[in-house]
């Protein structure tokens, strides 16, 4: 199945895209979206422990693995700065 | 393509994430009550520094969507939590200027102290929880900051 | 014939009985700087209800000239509290109708807290201490208002 | 010697004008102030004690004399109520 991951700030410089496709085994959690997002986008690692997911516009918290479905859309969220 | 910007109204509350100039008193007219006997401001702007070198400009990026959806639920919270006629935050992206606006928030009640106390939890609740990033330009360089909460 | 007006400017700091209308916009415009990253703003209007009985309007009375020197030592105290780039206070007298404003504040300072806790205080201070008498024209009668502090 | 007198809110109702001057005995203190003004203006006993007095625009105490010299101005000030 397809999800959709959007990458921001300092993720969307390392990562080179603001955008990308993830095909994952049906029945994936999101705890296989950094190994496959790393593995794609090896620069990613710079982040090191810095970032959050979100899962359709829901901040997930860290280590937490909700199921995922074709169509959804992850976010790799560095620490904000908004304001 | 994904959406530049988003207005999301609910009840008493309007949020916006915009690249347009902020506008103080556009925002201020989005909460008036002849019920309301306060009005409540915070506007943010970009400063001329940053850590002792002149700042060139600031540059937001915004997950423009969620954090629509965030700026929505800060105003619903605080309308949960205090006694107000209306509440409207509004957040710029892309470059502002030094002296330039790239938050307003604006809040209304009858009474003075429902509209100060939730004006100045929306902008520290806002830092902590709205998806959206600031990259400072100063002399020598650039930089994401990232918000203590 | 005593004067029915008077500005006060001293450093940051500006002062103004007036009994013009008062514009939110112009307020803030005397405090902006560069230095600034943050602009907290207070409102006073009048509301439409007193006690349940529909408010047909309010009428402000000053002590001028003695109104004027404590708004401006109270945004000085301001100053001096808090890291503001800049502080001002305009009080209106007269006739002040449903939904027009009969005080603004303005502060401006490097960071959020400074600003926004200014801006609070200003208004408490300002009903506890500025010789400044509201009466209120209602359904049914007319009173004196007298404040808490 | 005179002192200037100005009345606001209630106290100008009850005295019916907006200003009196006082003339006072050289050497008078803030003390002398409210019984020569109940004397003019004997309606102003009806605020009772819900007033105090400037003098030269600097709040007085309650209780607190002053000296008083020609030509100082005086208000009466009810409870107040701006903002």
């Amino acid at each position: 199945m397809e999800v959709r991951v959007l990458f921001f700030a300092r993720s969307r410089e390392l990562a080179g895209a603001s955008e990308a496709t993830l095909s994952l085994q049906p029945g994936s959690t999101t705890a296989a979206l950094m190994p496959h997002l790393l593995e794609q986008f090896p620069q990613l690692s710079e982040l090191g422990t810095s970032f959050v997911l979100s899962l359709n516009q829901e901040y997930l918290a860290p280590g937490e693995a909700q199921p995922l479905k074709a169509g959804d859309e992850v976010a790799v969220i560095p620490p904000i700065s908004g304001g | 393509m994904a959406a530049d910007r988003a207005v999301l109204r609910e009840g008493r509350c309007y949020a916006e994430v915009t690249p347009d100039p902020l506008h103080l008193q556009r925002l201020v007219e989005l909460v008036v009550d002849d019920g309301a006997g306060a009005f409540a401001t915070f506007t943010g702007t970009t400063r001329n520094t940053f850590q002792g070198k002149k700042t060139e400009r600031l540059e937001y990026e915004a997950y423009v969507p969620m954090a629509a959806k965030k700026l929505l639920e800060l105003c619903q919270q605080a309308c949960a939590r205090w006694q107000l006629c209306g509440a409207a935050i509004a957040h710029r992206t892309g470059v502002v200027h030094v002296g330039e606006a790239s938050v307003v928030i604006a809040c209304s009640s009858p009474h003075r102290r429902d509209a100060l106390e939730a004006c100045h939890w929306a902008i520290d609740e806002l830092k902590a929880t709205v998806p959206i990033w600031k990259k400072e330009f100063f002399e020598g360089g650039e930089v994401w900051k990232e918000n203590e909460e």
